[in-house]
Parts: structure tokens; sequence; C-alpha cells
């Protein structure tokens, strides 16, 4: 017991990071499903419905089946390639989430902050350093495949990320004129306010609304992480599966966990840059947004119950009732005065960030895919200049005697 | 042994590995792959030495970016493992003795050198903590703004010349 | 806790310095003579480093950034002349295309 | 006083006009062609009128006129300027030059229509024009010597004009590498001079020789030796014995080149020159006097050889050695007035009779033959009767050029400070022996029955631009001696008097003083002579010069008009004699014999085989096949291959790290 007071700093970030893995983990086999759901949706079907109620166990099959599938290496492969470049892919994608807060720093325990598991000074640069090295993955994958479709898929994601990689690094820059750190907490702390403070609309001494800056970095996150309409790598109707056509079991599965971890991240990146991190939308005054959390959680059991009594039959009935009693305690729990401001940033966090998430399935369902020459002129001749005249624009504005930091 | 000993000889070992595979390895991917980890522990290296600032742009432009291009160049020239061809006579015989040879003198020269004495003597020892990305970008765009300017420009060509050398002549 | 000494971090660049050399003489790969060039390139920088932490000054970080930037354009210029040497010799070897001579 | 400040514009014409047609005129039309190089040379002499008008208002104590343009060689002590210079002597030679040249340049015009590298020829021509008038300008040796070279090189240039003819190059070459010869003794001259004087400016050389002391043995010794070495100079440039063999050869060239090169302007140089260098001669007694003899005996002798010449050009060629024989007989004997003088009046008369000859060659399609001519007054009568007036002056027949400035050298050869009855006499039997052979000329050519058939040839009268230049020189032919008219009747010689101070001024006291007397002498020291003007000018008009003059006429005229048989019998009659003088007393076979083929046989076997091929290709080569040698070793270092490059490169690097560390070590 003493070990943990004698350390904190070391026993804490253990366990943070340990709850982080798991949380993550949870949140990209169910991000499947959320997506499926979605697009199912989308195009107008079910989606997963058989495993489990309304498919709430399709991600844990799935986890089995890749689990216990044969893992099959290709005999010219080049074997050590081959084998590094999946876990270099998830590792460097969880790497990027840990640097994440997904609340307040007020929030401490043995007087560590809980909901980051890092906090860089300079987070932002170290979030890009991560990120930019998951070109490797999957072009050491393509490339030790040693097989034609991997090899093209390889090489065009490469050439994709190097490219829009620019443009996303040049359109966040203009978030860091305003903002004037690197530091995830400074720059939500300075959005602080209500939602006209966010940096994508926040236009006062030293800022200057980052719409563009926000657009852009959106189009580039989403060739960063290979999605559709950006998912050239991939492409099925092209390449086969592209880089990893290759792979298949449980490596298969990490670059599946890689892309959505990737997901995750750039979602929480546009939430903290551009739409005020884990700070609630509306003033402070309105104390009763504290309730929020615990309410819609309530809300959720509710309509749970219905369902479960009008809708499910046998164990799917069981299951759900199952759902039922946890979204009732949960919101039981949360609306506990106690609980409630350390629930709140993460709350509002996970809030943005799912609806991201979204916004990224809502563009896989409808969106097709680029030709990858224009994939090339889109990413070149016109996000690269919009985001840097954003910069350009910016700048200038910074320096303007009104508008200007020291106007 | 403190925790940073602790750090620096782990990362200097893996550094002096990943140089030694470089060599050693004789698939170009796999040469890449070594020395991305050098660069990964020199970055290390740098927070080590209170150079935040310096360690993420050595991982984001040098392994993120320079290293990718390496890498991308590899695949589209579907470069293979390397020839043993010694038609070089002196390369072998002379070349690796005379590049040991510096390595010892300058790695002799810089341990002896005083101001590696002094610190290792904890005489004006520096602070330990790292300099300000603030204070950096300042030094970088006053009192060094012009060479700024210019490797932007010197960037610029290469830009152009990049361009022009891989242009498909049509 | 006590700090590493300079020093340690100078022979360290000196060890790195001179396998970029050994890599420049002895490999046959134009592509990985060129890593060559950046392990000297990034043993030099982290010399640079060590002297800025060790005389508290930014010139060094500063140079090591210009290094970077230097480097970066050399590779861009210098991969686009490989791509178009082996375009046209249809080898990597340096020893296959002796054009270097009157 | 505009070209008083830029003589070189006098000369920049000719070379503007050289340069434009050299570079440009390969295939300009021959009008264009025409314009430059004649208007180049016209203008030229315009510019030289007009330095007269501005010289005649220049104060006396300006002259010479010397221009410094810049300084063009400086080693040492020594040192040279390009510098020119304007005195009398110099307007003499300016005037006769570019007048002369102007008028052979619009002659070639018509004369040279129907050859080839027309614009090579008058190229050339504005060369040799542009060189021989920097000979002329020169203010000090050496510039004057870089004209001295490049006529020569023109006159090379020339001679081998039509360069398919072997006989042509050959000629070329001779002329070239004879006149080399004296080159040769003018180049040790010149060092000579400047070791002794310590300058090669005109004005410094003479103003230290007029100091040294005629007494001191060594100066007079030295002075003799640069004298004569300038005189052998001359000797090559002039075509006097021995080194005459160039100039009847030289006739290969075109015939207006003949007129203008090899008898009115740049085998004269020689005689400018040592009119130039007269305080030296003036000091230098012996000098004086091998220039006399030389001169007399070369009229005599090319006299001879010119009798019994069938060629007309020949001909000419040999009476323009004798000639110049002449001119040089009158500066040996002190008389430079009287040789610059006749140089002047030839220049007319023998232009004139070269140019009359091309336009008889001209009219007989080629043929230079005189027995093959004949009868031809009739068909070309404008180019007989200009030639008649260059004979009867050449001849000395009283009223003509001619006469005027040969009687004043056989005068002074007779009279003068410097007088010798030998070589007077030379001189005047060679009068009689050109009057002879001049007129033999004539009727051979023009009178008699004609010895060619109708049918090959037909004679026409040359064109206008051929005949105008032979009426003005002929004019000049009579008139140009009348400057000196005066004397005649004890009157001042304005020519003499205007040339005056270029030979006054530095003459030695002693000789000036007999210079001066005989000046006096040769005009009104017919005070006790000759009590009347009319008397005096009786005197003049019947002396010896003009009796043998009429003698060699009346010979001429017997022996090819009156009995044409003679000849023929005298040949027979002393073959010996005939054949030696008809083949030149086999100079030129002698030459070969003594000096060529042995030259031919040293530089074949000892200087070709031996020297360069043993020798020097041995050292260069070897020097060479060791440099080779060494560079196949080095060669390995660049092998091309990049691994080697960088073991040297990192070879590099180590030892500047050595280096380094030594310097800190010694350092700490």
């Amino acid at each position: 017991m003493e070990f943990i007071t004698q350390h904190p700093v070391l026993v804490v970030s253990l366990v943070k990071i340990a709850v982080l893995l798991f949380v993550v983990m949870t949140a990209l086999a169910y991000l499947t499903w959320f997506e499926r759901k979605v697009v199912a949706h989308i195009q107008s079907r079910w989606g997963p419905y058989f495993v489990g109620a309304h498919g709430l166990l399709q991600p844990l099959a799935d986890g089995l089946k890749f689990l216990f599938k044969e893992d099959m290496t290709p005999p010219t492969s080049d074997k050590f390639t081959y084998t590094i470049a999946p876990f270099l892919a998830l590792a460097l994608a969880l790497t990027a989430i840990a640097l994440i807060p997904f609340g307040p720093p007020s929030v401490q325990v043995l007087g560590q902050p809980v909901f980051v598991v890092s906090n860089v000074d300079i987070g932002l640069l170290f979030l890009f350093a991560v990120t930019s090295l998951g070109v490797y993955g999957v072009a050491l994958a393509g490339w030790s495949s040693n097989s034609k479709y991997p090899l093209l898929g390889g090489l065009r994601s490469s050439a994709q990320m190097i490219s829009y990689e620019v443009s996303l690094t040049l359109s966040v820059v203009g978030v860091l004129l305003v903002a004037g750190t690197l530091n995830f907490n400074e720059i939500i702390a300075q959005q602080s306010g209500a939602f006209w403070h966010w940096n994508i609309i926040r236009f006062d001494h030293g800022a200057f609304p980052q719409i563009v800056g926000f657009l852009c970095y959106m189009t580039a996150a989403i060739a960063e992480t290979n999605r559709i309409p950006f998912d050239l790598p991939e492409a099925e109707t092209e390449l086969v599966a592209g880089f990893h056509t290759e792979y298949s079991s449980f490596k298969f599965a990490m670059f599946f966990m890689a892309e959505y971890a990737n997901m995750i991240t750039v979602s929480c990146l546009a939430t903290i840059l551009f739409f005020g991190g884990w700070l609630s939308p509306f003033p402070d005054s309105w104390t009763w947004q504290l309730f929020l959390p615990g309410v819609g959680l309530v809300l959720l059991g509710m309509y749970c119950a219905w369902d479960t009594f009008m809708n499910m039959r046998g164990i799917a009935r069981l299951q759900f009732a199952v759902v039922t009693m946890l979204c009732l305690v949960g919101g039981a729990i949360c609306l506990m005065p106690a609980v409630q401001p350390v629930i709140e940033g993460p709350f509002w966090f996970t809030t943005k960030v799912v609806a991201f998430l979204f916004f990224y399935v809502w563009t896989r369902g409808t969106l097709p895919r680029f030709r990858y020459d224009q994939l090339m002129s889109f990413g070149w001749k016109l996000l690269l200049p919009v985001s840097l005249a954003n910069l350009v624009v910016t700048s200038f504005v910074m320096v303007l005697p009104y508008f200007g930091r020291h106007g | 042994m403190s925790v940073p000993f602790i750090l620096f000889f782990l990362c200097a070992l893996l550094a002096v590995a990943g140089a030694v595979l470089l060599i050693m390895v004789r698939e170009p991917i796999h040469s890449a792959l070594s020395l991305i980890l050098v660069m990964m522990t020199l970055a290390v290296l740098y927070l080590l030495l209170g150079a935040e600032f310096i360690a993420a742009v050595q991982i984001i432009v040098y392994a993120g970016a320079i290293m990718v291009l390496f890498v991308f160049v590899i695949m589209l020239l579907n470069a293979g493992t390397e020839e043993r061809t010694d038609w070089s006579r002196i390369a072998k015989p002379m070349g690796l003795p005379l590049a040991f040879f510096l390595l010892l003198v300058t790695a002799r020269w810089l341990s002896r050198s005083a101001i590696g004495a002094t610190v290792a003597n904890g005489v004006g020892a520096p602070s330990n903590e790292g300099v300000s990305t603030r204070a950096l970008s300042m030094a970088l765009f006053q009192q060094y703004l012009f060479p700024f300017e210019a490797t932007s420009i010197l960037i610029l060509i290469a830009l152009l010349g990049a361009l022009i050398l891989a242009r498909k002549d049509e | 806790m006590s700090i590493v000494p300079i020093s340690y971090y100078l022979v360290l660049s000196a060890i790195l310095f001179g396998l970029g050399t050994v890599a420049v003489v002895f490999k046959r790969n134009i592509i990985t003579i060129f890593m060559g060039i950046e392990l000297m390139l990034n043993a030099v920088n982290l010399a640079f480093v060590a002297f800025a932490r060790a005389h508290g000054q930014l010139d060094g970080l500063v140079f090591v950034f210009f290094v970077i930037v230097v480097a970066a354009a050399e590779a861009a210029v210098g991969l686009a002349i490989v791509i178009m040497l082996t375009k046209s010799r249809q080898s990597l070897n340096v020893e296959r295309d002796s054009l270097l001579k009157f | 006083m505009p070209i008083l400040d830029h003589l070189w514009i006098i000369l920049a014409l000719p070379l503007a006009g050289a340069a434009i047609n050299g570079l440009l005129g390969k295939n300009w039309p021959k009008s264009v062609i025409n314009t430059i190089a004649v208007g180049s040379v016209s203008l030229s002499f315009l510019a030289v009128l007009e330095l007269i008008r501005e010289f005649a208002q220049l104060p006396a104590d300006q002259i010479p006129w010397v221009k410094d343009y810049f300084t063009w060689i400086a080693a040492g002590s020594f040192r040279v300027d390009f510098s020119l210079q304007i005195d009398q002597l110099t307007i003499v030679m300016l005037l006769v030059v570019t007048f002369v040249s102007s008028l052979v340049h619009i002659y070639s015009t018509g004369y040279m229509a129907h050859e080839g590298g027309y614009y090579r020829f008058f190229t050339y021509l504005n060369l040799f024009v542009f060189f021989m008038l920097t000979l002329v300008m020169g203010a000090n040796l050496i510039v004057m010597f870089v004209g001295w070279e490049g006529v020569g090189l023109c006159s090379y240039l020339l001679i081998g004009f039509w360069f398919l003819k072997q006989s042509a190059i050959a000629a070329g070459k001779k002329a070239f590498i004879t006149t080399r010869l004296g080159d040769l003794a003018f180049t040790v001259g010149i060092l000579l001079a400047f070791w002794t004087f310590g300058s090669l400016n005109f004005a410094d050389m003479f103003k230290s020789v007029s100091q040294m002391q005629a007494d001191t043995m060594a100066h007079a010794g030295t002075l003799t030796a640069i004298a004569i070495l300038f005189f052998i100079g001359a000797i090559g440039k002039s075509a006097q014995l021995p080194l005459y063999v160039w100039l009847p050869d030289a006739m290969e060239g075109p015939t207006p080149v003949s007129a203008l090169i090899h008898a009115a302007t740049m085998v004269t140089a020689g005689v400018y020159m040592v009119a130039r260098m007269n305080p030296l001669f003036s000091r230098a007694p012996i000098a004086m006097l091998v220039v006399a003899i030389v001169g007399a005996l070369t009229a005599f002798y090319a006299a001879t050889i010119g009798l019994l010449q069938t060629d007309i050009k020949k001909v000419l060629a040999y009476s323009t050695v004798s000639q110049l024989g002449y001119m040089f007989l009158g500066c040996g004997v002190g008389a430079y007035a009287a040789g610059v003088f006749h140089l002047m009046t030839h220049a007319f008369f023998k232009g004139l009779l070269f140019l009359a000859a091309g336009s008889v060659i001209h009219a007989m399609g080629g043929e230079q033959d005189m027995r093959n001519m004949g009868g031809l007054r009739k068909q070309i009568p404008i180019t007989y009767w200009t030639m008649l007036i260059a004979t009867l002056a050449i001849a000395g027949i009283p009223g003509f050029a001619g006469f005027f400035s040969k009687d004043q050298i056989l005068d002074a050869a007779q009279s003068g400070p410097h007088k010798n009855i030998v070589l007077w006499l030379l001189g005047l039997i060679g009068a009689g022996f050109t009057s002879f052979y001049m007129f033999r000329l004539i009727f051979l050519t023009f009178f008699g029955e004609e010895r060619f058939d109708h049918h090959k040839v037909h004679v026409h009268e040359s064109p206008s631009s051929m005949t105008v230049p032979l009426i003005v020189l002929a004019f000049l032919s009579i008139f140009g001696g009348w400057v000196a008219a005066r004397h005649l009747v004890g009157g001042t010689d304005h020519f003499e008097a205007f040339l005056h101070p270029v030979f006054a001024a530095y003459a030695p006291q002693t000789a000036g003083v007999e210079q001066s007397a005989s000046l006096a002498g040769s005009a009104g020291a017919s005070g006790e002579v000759a009590s009347s003007p009319g008397l005096e000018l009786f005197h003049a008009i019947t002396g010896p010069a003009v009796i043998v003059a009429v003698i060699g006429l009346a010979l001429a005229w017997w022996f090819y008009i009156r009995k044409p048989e003679v000849p023929e019998k005298l040949e027979r009659s002393m073959p010996g004699a005939y054949n030696l003088v008809y083949n030149k007393y086999w100079v030129d076979e002698i030459y070969n014999a003594l000096f060529v083929a042995p030259l031919l046989f040293i530089s074949k076997y000892v200087l070709w085989h031996l020297v360069d091929e043993g020798i020097i290709d041995g050292i260069v080569n070897g020097s060479a096949s060791t440099a080779r040698g060494m560079g196949g070793k080095l060669r390995e270092l660049q092998s091309g291959n990049a691994r080697s490059y960088a073991t040297w490169v990192v070879l590099g690097a180590v030892g500047f790290a050595v280096l380094l560390l030594a310097l800190v070590g010694a350092s700490r």
C-alpha cells in the first residue's frame, strides 16, 4: 500500500493505462457495431441483429472469430516486417490516444489527473509525431506481403498519407496561432465559457473563426485514416483489400482496430481543437446541465425497458433487461451530486466524439470513392492552398490593431 | 543508477544497435527500419536533454517524412537485396579501418573535450528543466530570421528540383 | 537525481557518426548509402543538442532545426535523382554505374 | 588641329578597310569591296593633305611632332610607347605612300576585275598600306620595325596571291626568307641601339648621338656597327646586293602589287630608314662608305642584268633594284635629300612603268615576253604615251622628274662632301645602261612589226579605271621633279630646303658645315664656276648624265629599230659575256649552291632528323609518355566507383580530424 503512496506517478499511470486500454478496446469493438448499424440504417437495412439483442454481442463474436481463425503468413513474405507491421499500426494508434485528455485536469487522484494518461507540454506536436508514424504500419504491411495488390496499396497509402499530413498539420496551425500553446489542456481552457468561445467560431481579441481550418482538418483527417471517400489503399474494387490483402486472423484485426483507433484519435483531436474538448456548450451559470448525463442515461434505460417488454422474446429479453439495468444504475450513479462534476467533462467529450464518429460513418454511407489522381490533385491543389490561405488570413488578423492579440 | 542513466544507456544501446543493423542488414527496407529505430532513440535522448521541440520535430520530419520518403522510394523501385559486389578495391580494406579510426579519433577527442569534461565533473551542469519551445521559436524567428527564410527558399528550390527530376518526360 | 554527463552524448554521437561513415563506405545500395548520410546528420544533431544543453543556449537547437530542414530538402532531391538513375540504369548498386569519371 | 591630334586616323582608315573587307567581304559584290578599299585609302590620303595643311602652320620648335598613344611594352628599363611622329621626311613619305596607294587601288579595281579572291586582294592591299604608314609614322624603332615586318608579311601574301601557282608560292617564300636575313641584322641593330642609347625613341637616340664625342673610338665603332646592321636590314628590304634576288621573282605577284610594293613604297623603306637614321650614319663614315659602295655597285650591276631581260616585268624589276641603288648611293654620299627626292620621283615613274606594263600585259592577255610583242603603240596609245613619258623620266632626259633627282645624286657623288669618283663613274655608266634597256623595252614593245597572231590575242586598251591613274602618274613623272627645278638655275632647291631641318638637326658639326656648304655648293656655289643662270642651266642639261642617257637611247634605237640583227651578231660574237649577263650571272644558282643546298642539308639531316626528331621530340615525347604513365597510375583513383570516392573522402576527413586534434592539443 505504501508503495502506491511512494510512487504515485508510476502506479496511477499504470492504472490509467490499463483502464484506457480496456475502454478503448471496448470502444473500438462497439464502434464497429455502431458503424454497421448506422450504415445499415442509411441503406435501410437492419444490420447486425441476431447475435445478442440488436446485435449487441456481434463485436464479441467477431473478436472470437478473429482469434480462432488460422493465422496465415505468405511463404514469400518478409516474415519480420510482415509480423511487426500490424503491431506497429495498432501500437501507434493507441499511443496517440494516450495523449488525449478526456476530462478536466482538476479531477485528480493522489495528486495525479485522472482523465489524461500523459499531459505533455507540447502534446499536439507529439500527437502529430505519433500519427505521422502511422504510415509505416500500412507501407510495411504492403511491402512485406511481397505481392502485387498489397504493394500497390502500400504505395498508395504512403503517398496519400504524406500528402494529406501536410494539409492536416497546416490546418491545425491556425488553431495554434489562436491558442498560442501546444498543450491540450491550455487549448481547451482557453475555449471555456460557452459554445461561442469554441475555436471554430470564436471571434474576439486574438482569435479568428477556424471554420475553414476545421473543414480542411476533417477532410485531411478522413484521408489520413484511409476512410471512404479516401480509402484508396484498401479499395476492394481495385486492390482486393489493399495493403492487408494477405493478412488474416488477428493481424488483420489489428489493422482493423488501428483504423478505428485512428478515427477515434482524430475525432478527439477535432473535439479538442475546434469544439472545446470536454467543455460543456452551455454557460457555467446553467447549473441544471450537471443533470444531463444522468437524465440521459435514465431516459435511455426507460426506452430499453419499454423495448424489452414490448419487442423482446426469449434470451434476447433477458440480455436486454441487463442492458436496461445497467443504464438505470449508471444514470442513478451519475445523478449523485458527488459524481456529477466528475462525470461532466467525459460526458461532453464523449458526446462530441461520438458525433464526429457518426459523421465519419455518415460520409462512408453516402460518398463514393475518389479516383487516385483526383485524390492527389485534390490534396495538393485544393486542400493545401486553402489551409495555407486560412493560415495566412488568421496570422494576418492576429496582428491587426483591433482584432489582434494586442488589440 | 538513476532513471535518466538507465534511459540513456538503453537508448544509446538501441541507437548503436540500430546503426550496426543498418550496416549489416542487406534488405534496404530493414536498413530503413533500423535507421528509424535510431531516430526514435535519438528523439528520446533529445527529450532527456530537455529539447522537447527538437525531439518532436525529429520524429515528425525525420521519421515521419524523410524516412517515409525513403521507404516509399524503396517500395517504388522495388529495391531488392543488396548485391555483394566488391569492385572498389579500396572500399573494404581501406575504407572500413579508416572509418573506424575516424570514429575512435572523434570519440576520444569529444570525450576529452573541455565541455564534456566540465559537465562530467558536474561543473557548470545544465539546469534540468528543458528549453521552452517558445524561447526556441523566438530565437528562430528573430535572431535567425534570415537563415530561416533562406532555408524556406532552399526548400522551395528543392521541391522544384525534385518535381523536374521525377517528372515523366512526355 | 544526477544527470547524464554531456560527454556521454558526445561519444555516442561520435560512434553514430563513425557508423554512418562505415555505412557510406561499405554499402553498395545507393539508397542505403543515403541513409548512412542521414545517420551522420543525426549524429551531428545529437552533438549539437548536447552542446546546446551544456552551454544552456538555444543556438545549437536552432542549428539542429536547420540541419533537419536541409536534410529534408536533400532527401527530396536526392531520392528524385535516385529514381531517375535507377530508371535509366536498372540498378541501385553504385558500383554498377561508374559514371563519376572523365 | 584635329588630324595632328589624331594621327591614328591615318592608320586606322586602311586598317578598318582591311578588317571590314577581310572579315565580312567574302560574299560581297565587287562594287562594295571597291568602295571600302579605295574609299579607306583615299580618305587617309585626304587626311594626309589636311595634315600637311596643319603641319604648315606648326611652329618649327614643335617639329618633330610626336604623339604617344599608350605604353605598349614596359619591361624594366625597357619601355616602348606606341607613338607616332610627324616631320618633313614623314610628310613626304606619307604623301607618296597614300597617293600612290590610292592610285594603285583604283587601278587594281580594273586590273583585278576578273580575278578570284577579289576581297582577299584588297584586304591584303589595305593591310599593306596600314603597315607602310605605321613604318613611316613610327616615332621609335619598335613601331617602325612592326611596320617593317608587316609590309614584309603583306608582300609575302601578295606575291603568293595566286597560291595555286607553284612559282608564285616559291617566290613569296623566297622574298620572305631573304628579307628575313636582313631583318635579323636589323633586329640585332635595334638591340645594340637600345644597349647603346638606352632608348629607342628617335628623338632620344639622336639627342644622345649628337652628344657623343665622335673622337672616342669605341663610340665610333659602336655607331658603325649599328649603322651597318641597320643598313643590312635595308639591303634585305630594298633588294640591294647581295640580297636583291627576291625582287625579280616577286614579279610573280599581280602587277599592281609590283607597282605599289615592289617599286613605289615597300622597297624604298630601306632608303627611308637610312635617311631617318641619318644622324647615326653621318657619324659613321665607314658605314656611309659601305652604303655608297653597295648602292653604286647595285645600281650598275642590276642595270647590266636589265640589259638582256626579255620579260617586261623582269626588266622593270631589275631597273627598280638599280634605281634603289642610286638612292642608297645618294644617301651614302651624304645627300640624303637627293636620295629621298629620287625615292619620290622613282615612286612616280616606276609605279607608272609597272602600271603601264600591267596595262600592256592586260592588253596582251597575260603575255609578258617582249619578244612576242611589238607595234603596240597604235592599239594602246594611252599606255604607250604614259609609258614613254615614264621611260624618259627614268632615263633622266632633261625636263622629266628622274632627271632632277638622279642628277642631284650623281652630282653629290661627284662633288659632294663624300665625293668618290669611282662610285660616280659606276652610277654614270649605270645611268647609260638604264636608258638603254628602258628604250629597248619601249622599242621591243611598241615598235617594229607585231610578233603575235591576232587570232589568239586581240589587243585592247585598258578601262578608264586603269588609264586614269596612268595619266595622273604621267603628269607627276614630268612635273614631279620640278620642285627642285630652280636649283638648276642657281635658285634654292625647294625640296631639299623643305627636308633640310630633318637632316641638319642632328648633323655633326664638322659635317654639318660641309653639308650646308654643299647645299650652297650644289645650289649657289656655282658662284665661281658659272657666272650666268643660263650657262648653269646649260651645264646641267649637257651634264655627263644626260649625255650617257642620250647615248643609251641612241644605241637602243640602233639595235632594235635600225638594225634588229645586231643583237644576234653581238650575242654570237661574245657568247660568254652574253650568257653570263643573260643568266643574271648565275647568282641564283650560286646562292642555291652556296647557301640554300647546305642549308637544306643541315636543316634536313641535322636540325630535323637529329635535333628535332632526336633530341626535342625525344624530350617532349619522353615527358609526354612519363606523364601518360603517371596519369595511367593516377587514373585508377578516378575509377568512377562511388565507394572508392567515399573512401578518399573519409581519408580526408581522418586527416582533417587528426590535424585538428594536433592543433587543439598544441593549443591546450
